[in-house]
């Protein structure tokens, strides 16, 4: 995975969604310009009119948003197929993230849903992951510029980035606030993935959960602890339903809406 | 000789102080609690219940210790040492035992650590005596209730400090128009615990109870959330990491970053084997490497009482309570 | 000012292809006194640094009698491994060391010995096999069971050929044969039932996967051996080498600098399996 | 270009979502032409169906990455409405700078990097020589004090944190703002200049079609409250704009469109100028005065020139709120639920946003319907095509897509909200 010398050849994809995280990107502003000497965007909707021919073969793909119909399917097999690099952007993208919240309506609302649809659309909503192999993760709604920037560095030298596998309270108890749930306000953070340098936390709001949650979480504990702050039963399946799947020890939360 | 210093007066000797030094005090955040922070006139905080301690000062999260640079020749390696002249105000008892603590492995143990070294020879501190026990302290168990190793220790009297200074650095930045000599005998700073913590044996005891029910009891309600070793004044564990320096060809750097025994993470190897994936596991790492390993390496407890991982548990893991319980059912079953 | 933690150049004198993910370098410190200064046992590692993608424990895998240079012998499996392997001839790398305790050859002197690995874990037996080899009249029997996933991925295959005609007994198995694999399949316990040596007057040096090292503890007890008769090399996360960084603590001890090789003894002291 | 037959551009360009159009002409004249989105449908008035009300601003605002702070505003007056949660008025003053930071980047972001090219004659930004690259630099810095003024209130630039139902988690302290006032000073030049540059293109897209104009009205152009009002003349009240604006569903399209009277309207910048020409900053006015451009406008491509001096506005109107802020530490206030009825409507930067939701006793949503500004401007994108399509049939087809192309990104249109809701009432055949 040397690129050293030779530009690396980069295209910014967007499936269903906000693109928030492209945006994000774009918002880092001189460094973006900075990195452009070393990257060359050869396929991107937002930006520009037609992909440069060279875009046949991509080093690295960004794929931003997720997958609720066959047209995006299709579109992200295309991408995986090109690139050698996939890195999923943002919560769609990596958990389902907001657009997931439709896999769990009731079936009424389900079906609703189904006869409105004009063009097809699938029965539920996938992050990236369930479709074609995912080469790195962004986590975030939306993204953390700053890890992005990391990220894109390291990848650039030939570096493999790891995950940093640790919960959001890490980086809260680094920022030095004040425990929410110490407090008596539910807080996801013990569950969900750091790298976003506990931005709400910070101030002085709960985290919703939108990196996801960590493969260590308890959630049984956490729950627990939500019901004797006095979170009713909707009110937890609700908060750890915001961006989340509902995580099977859960599933008692589950019920009718 | 000894000084007096009247409150109102501490304010001009710190900003003073600043004039030569970086100087930290304890004082309220934005979401107010109160951390150790660089003076710039701020209402210095005097409470005693403190959730961060100035580790930070000398393990910071993130510590840049090495830069590479490729050179023609090959390699420039060079350790970046922070020689910030400065004086810690306010730092309480136990966070001078923790000090000593560290002290013992980075400076007498191995070799020397550089990195830490640095900070520590540059650094003036001045303790502040505890006249109230906090919420969930025990430093009577541990020993740790009068300040050692400091270069001056304050003793809160009325509206006035009494001040001792400890060693010719201290006496050095005292002013003499600030501080005036006394000949009182220190006020008493003997406080009451409201927690205590049974230290008879208790490297072995604790030991013995490794196979104890009680870790996996406790350990069901632990989130794993890495909060009690991020406030524990004496959690080192660190990783380090190098990175490129953005937009440069090959310059990069080594980091030092804090880490944590509650994470899965801490223990993985290649193969993705990990030797304490079990949540009690990990939390009794965390229980014996305090009360157990280090006195069994060091002959010092890696305690030091403070509390703080109790208080910031938002489950309320207590390691008192479980080293209490632990001990008794051991000493109840060598019975 | 010399530091525990500071990388010390060293320059890549060769670099030598394995298996499809497994290289041995050749390196030696650029500063000629200082590789004439280094010595070292079989078992102990080196912090290896490749500059700005970070630093990681490797074994010795060369000779301790060979002064000039020093080898490793890398799996490709992440960051670190995966810059090492683009290391070419003349490159530069930092390097740290030695470290660890490793093995006490001198209690070996005239005993048999069962050489037991799995996969990369023969890269600090192998150096224990040279000074085996060299000294050979100072030891008695000397037996090498190897296993490997497939035979594709057995290493030093050509160097076990040579050992084997200077006397060492080779064996190797495979999990997964190819089809023309003529010897064992199995777990490398499987070919235990073939050593001959006696276990009164035998050491085990084991190194390899955590399971493999458990298993095969089992089975020589089994045969006969004795806990202070098994030396096993433990693999943990480290990122220090001199007990600063606490990754590699196992109960009381640390990996890095009590270890990485301990006895049976030792190993049933400590938690070793915590799970 | 042929005078009969099909033909379709596919995947819209720099703009933000997907779309297609298909145009069929006979004999030089549109028979049909259709907007296709086909983005996929993100259903978020089901999905907020059974959230808890403190959810709802979050979820919604994911609608779109360029005007969340608009989404979020429109389903927090709903929420403040519904449940008789009256704010502050330092909140309503944060939120209002907050919103103005937003246009700011938002415009500046389409303007610069998805519109100039058009006008330039460029494929992309990147494609731009050396003499224009100075444009790119002049985009960023726009967008730049835009962003500040939303990481400073928001706390992050897409998704904002701590503006909250009820106010703000994190007031910014003054410092900061004091920090952030320079920036604004200096990059408002730039803003000036976007204006007299913008108005220059006039030639490039001449075409004008007479129509009506939607939008927000008072006395000093906010974009966060004030009245609903038709250029003809009609004022309604937010609760009643359903009765006079009917939604309906293409049924190629996975958008919905809006009429109002049986005829298409414009929301948009061109429209708020339109609306609000006298309550302008006298900066904004005078320039305009200065360029010779008249308002009332019936000419699309000053859509973006009006989007230029919308920013120039909002540079001085922002700047003149913070430097007079006090800013005071103040708790958010809570809000107790009950059964009722919400609406919100504000300006987003490509008009006017309606949010309605029903709560049950306990605050959660039983019912939501939103409308976004794109859907409302679809209609007329497609009316403005039928009658500009026939006047580009001398040029081959390539050149005549782009000009389609260059029409409809002068409204700059943002798919991903129009894409958000969907209610279907026609019935197959
Ligand atoms: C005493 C000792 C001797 C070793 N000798 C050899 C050897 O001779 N040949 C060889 O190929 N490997 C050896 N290893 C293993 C080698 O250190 C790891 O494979 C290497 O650190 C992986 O680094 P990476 O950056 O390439 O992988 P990463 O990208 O970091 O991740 C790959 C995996 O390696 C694990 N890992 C990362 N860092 C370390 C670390 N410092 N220690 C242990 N595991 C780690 C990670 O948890 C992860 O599961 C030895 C390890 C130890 C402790
Ligand atoms: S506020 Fe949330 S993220 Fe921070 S320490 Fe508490 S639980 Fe963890
Ligand atoms: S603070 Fe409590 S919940 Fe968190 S890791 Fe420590 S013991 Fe577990
Ligand atoms: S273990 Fe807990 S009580 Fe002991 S020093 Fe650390 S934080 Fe304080």
């Amino acid at each position: 995975m040397k690129l050293a010398s030779k530009k690396a050849k980069v295209g910014f994809f967007s499936l269903s969604c906000c693109e928030g995280c492209v945006l994000a990107v774009l918002d880092l502003e001189e460094k973006l310009l900075q990195a452009f000497k070393q990257i060359e965007i050869v396929e991107s909707r937002l930006l520009m009119e037609k992909v440069k021919p060279s875009a046949l073969r991509l080093d690295i793909a960004f794929v931003e948003g997720s997958v609720v119909s066959k047209h995006d399917l299709n579109k992200l097999q295309y991408i995986r197929e090109k690139s050698d690099f996939l890195v999923a952007l943002g919560a769609c993208a990596t958990i389902a993230g907001i657009p997931g919240i439709r896999n769990a309506l009731p079936p009424g609302l389900k079906e609703k849903i189904k006869r409105q649809a004009i063009k097809p659309i699938k029965e539920k909503v996938f992050p990236l992951t369930a479709f074609v192999k995912v080469d790195y993760l962004l986590q975030g709604c939306s993204i953390n510029e700053q890890e992005f920037l990391d990220f894109l560095n390291k990848f650039l030298h030939g570096a493999k980035p790891r995950l940093q596998e640790v919960p959001v309270c890490f980086e809260c108890k680094l920022r030095e606030n004040a425990c929410l749930l110490l407090k008596g306000e539910a807080c996801l953070g013990p569950v969900t993935y750091a790298g976003c340098d506990a931005l709400c936390p910070s101030q002085n709001v709960q985290c919703i959960g939108c990196r996801g949650f960590t493969n260590d979480a308890n959630f049984e504990s956490l729950d627990a602890l939500f019901k004797e702050i006095g979170l009713s039963r909707k009110e937890r399946y609700n908060l750890f339903t915001y961006f989340n799947q509902l995580p099977e020890q859960l599933k008692h939360l589950k019920g009718d809406r | 000789m000894n000084y007096v210093l009247s409150k109102e007066d501490l304010a001009p000797f710190l900003a003073q102080l600043s004039k030569r030094f970086q100087v930290i005090v304890p004082a309220k955040n934005d979401s107010g609690i109160v951390t150790f922070q660089e003076f710039s006139g701020q209402e210095v905080c005097l409470e005693t219940e403190r959730l961060s301690s100035p580790k930070k000062f000398f393990r910071p999260a993130k510590e840049k210790i090495f830069s590479f640079a490729k050179k023609k020749e090959g390699y420039e390696v060079k350790p970046v040492f922070d020689k910030t002249k400065r004086v810690i105000f306010g730092i309480r008892p136990c966070d001078t035992h923790a000090l000593q603590a560290l002290d013992e492995l980075f400076i007498r143990y191995y070799g020397l650590d550089q990195f830490y070294s640095s900070r520590r020879k540059n650094t003036l501190l001045i303790a502040l005596q505890c006249t109230k026990a906090c919420e969930n302290g025990f430093c009577q168990s541990m020993g740790t209730s009068q300040a050692v190793g400091a270069d001056i220790v304050f003793t809160e009297r009325g509206d006035e400090f009494f001040v001792r200074p400890e060693t010719e650095a201290g006496r050095a930045i005292l002013d003499r128009k600030l501080f005036k000599q006394t000949g009182d005998a220190e006020p008493s700073s003997k406080i009451s615990c409201k927690v205590s913590l049974e230290t008879h044996n208790l490297a072995e005891n604790i030991y013995r109870g490794f196979e104890s029910p009680v870790w996996k009891q406790e350990a069901e309600r632990c989130l794993s959330c890495t909060s009690c070793t991020q406030v524990c004044p004496t959690c080192y564990c660190y990783t380090t990491d190098d990175e490129f320096e953005f937009g440069s060809g090959s310059k990069s750097s080594r980091f030092r970053f804090l880490d944590s025994c509650q994470l899965k993470r801490f223990t993985t190897v290649a193969g993705n084997h990990m030797f304490r994936a079990s949540r009690s596991s990990r939390l009794r790492q965390f229980v014996l490497h305090k009360f157990s390993y280090y006195q069994e390496n060091h002959g010092m407890q890696l305690c030091v009482g403070c509390g703080r991982c109790i208080s910031v548990c938002p489950t309320k893991i207590s390691l008192v309570e479980i080293a209490n319980s632990i001990q008794k059912q051991v000493l109840e079953g060598a019975k | 000012m010399i530091t525990p933690e500071k990388p010390e150049l060293a320059e890549v004198l060769e670099v030598k292809q394995e298996t499809s993910d497994t290289k041995t370098f050749t390196v030696r410190f650029e500063n000629p006194k200082r590789q004439k200064k280094f010595f070292f046992v079989p078992g102990k590692f080196m912090m290896v640094t490749i500059f700005g993608f970070g630093e990681i424990p490797l074994s010795i895998s060369s000779s301790p009698y060979k002064t000039g240079f020093m080898s490793f012998t890398v799996v490709n499996v992440g960051n670190v491994t995966n810059a090492m392997h683009s290391l070419k001839k003349g490159d530069q790398l930092g390097l740290r060391g030695p470290f660890g305790n490793g093995f006490p050859m001198q209690r070996f002197r005239k005993k048999n010995i069962l050489f037991v690995c799995g996969g990369c874990g023969i890269a600090p037996l192998r150096s224990a096999i040279y000074a085996v080899r060299e000294k050979k009249e100072e030891f008695g029997k000397v037996e090498l069971m190897f296993g490997c996933k497939n035979p594709q991925s057995i290493l030093f295959s050509q160097e076990m050929d040579q050992w084997g005609k200077q006397g060492i007994s080779v064996q190797t198995t495979v999990d997964k044969p190819s089809p023309k694999w003529a010897g064992n399949i199995g777990v490398v316990t499987s070919l235990f039932k073939n050593s001959v040596l006696s276990p009164e007057n035998t050491v085990a040096l084991l190194c390899g996967p955590p399971v493999m090292i458990h298993f095969a503890l089992i089975e020589l007890r089994k045969k006969g051996f004795k806990d202070r008769q098994m030396f096993a090399s433990l693999e943990r996360m480290m990122q220090c080498g001199v007990g600063y960084c606490s990754h590699c603590n196992i109960g009381n001890r640390y990996a890095c600098i009590d270890g990485p090789i301990f006895n049976a003894a030792e190993l049933k002291e400590l938690p070793v399996k915590e799970e | 270009m042929h005078k009969t037959g099909c033909f379709s551009i596919k995947e819209i360009t720099k703009v933000e979502g997907h779309a297609n159009l298909n145009v069929e002409l006979e004999d030089g004249v549109v028979k049909k032409c259709e907007l296709e989105i086909y983005e996929g449908q993100r259903f978020f008035e089901e999905m907020v169906i059974g959230r808890h009300f403190s959810q709802i601003p979050l979820i919604v605002s994911r609608i779109c990455g360029l005007c969340n702070v608009s989404h979020l505003n429109t389903a927090m007056e709903a929420v403040e409405k519904a449940f008789s949660v009256p704010v502050s008025g330092q909140t309503t003053i944060l939120r209002e700078i907050a919103t103005n930071g937003e246009f700011i980047k938002s415009h500046a972001l389409h303007l610069f990097f998805l519109a100039l090219p058009d006008y330039l004659g460029r494929e992309s930004v990147l494609d731009f020589n050396k003499e224009e690259h100075k444009y790119v630099h002049q985009g960023l810095d726009l967008k730049k004090a835009g962003t500040d003024i939303v990481r400073l209130l928001g706390g992050r630039i897409y998704q904002t944190i701590s503006i909250r139902p009820g106010g703000f988690t994190l007031i910014p302290d003054r410092k900061k703002i004091d920090k952030l006032l320079p920036l604004l000073e200096k990059h408002r030049k730039t803003a000036v200049d976007a204006v007299k540059l913008f108005a220059s293109f006039e030639s490039q897209l001449p075409f004008e079609r007479k129509t009506d104009y939607l939008g927000l009205v008072r006395e000093d152009y906010s974009l966060v409250d004030g009245k609903l009002k038709f250029l003809s003349g009609k004022e309604i009240e937010e609760e009643d704009l359903l009765k006079h604006v009917e939604e309906f569903v293409a049924p190629y399209s996975n958008a919905r469109q809006t009429r109002f009277e049986k005829k298409a309207f414009r929301v948009g910048s061109l429209a708020r100028v339109n609306l609000n020409r006298d309550a302008l900053e006298p900066a904004a006015k005078d320039l305009i005065k200065e360029l010779g451009l008249r308002f009332p406008n019936d000419k699309i491509v000053h859509n973006n020139t009006c989007q230029a001096i919308e920013n120039l506005h909002l540079f001085d109107r922002t700047i003149r709120l913070l430097t007079g802020l006090k800013t005071e530490k103040e708790p958010v206030k809570k809000i107790i639920p009950k059964e009722a009825t919400g609406i919100g409507v504000t300006e987003a930067p490509r008009g006017t946003l309606y949010h309605h939701y029903n709560f049950d006793e306990k605050g959660f949503v039983k019912k939501a319907n939103i409308i976004v500004p794109t859907n409302q401007n679809n209609n007329t994108i497609e009316q403005d095509l039928k009658e500009f399509i026939p006047t580009l049939l001398d040029l081959p087809q390539e050149k005549a897509n782009r000009e389609i192309e260059k029409l409809s990104r002068a409204y700059d249109p943002c798919i991903s909200c129009a894409t958000n809701f969907l209610k279907v009432k026609w019935k197959k055949s």
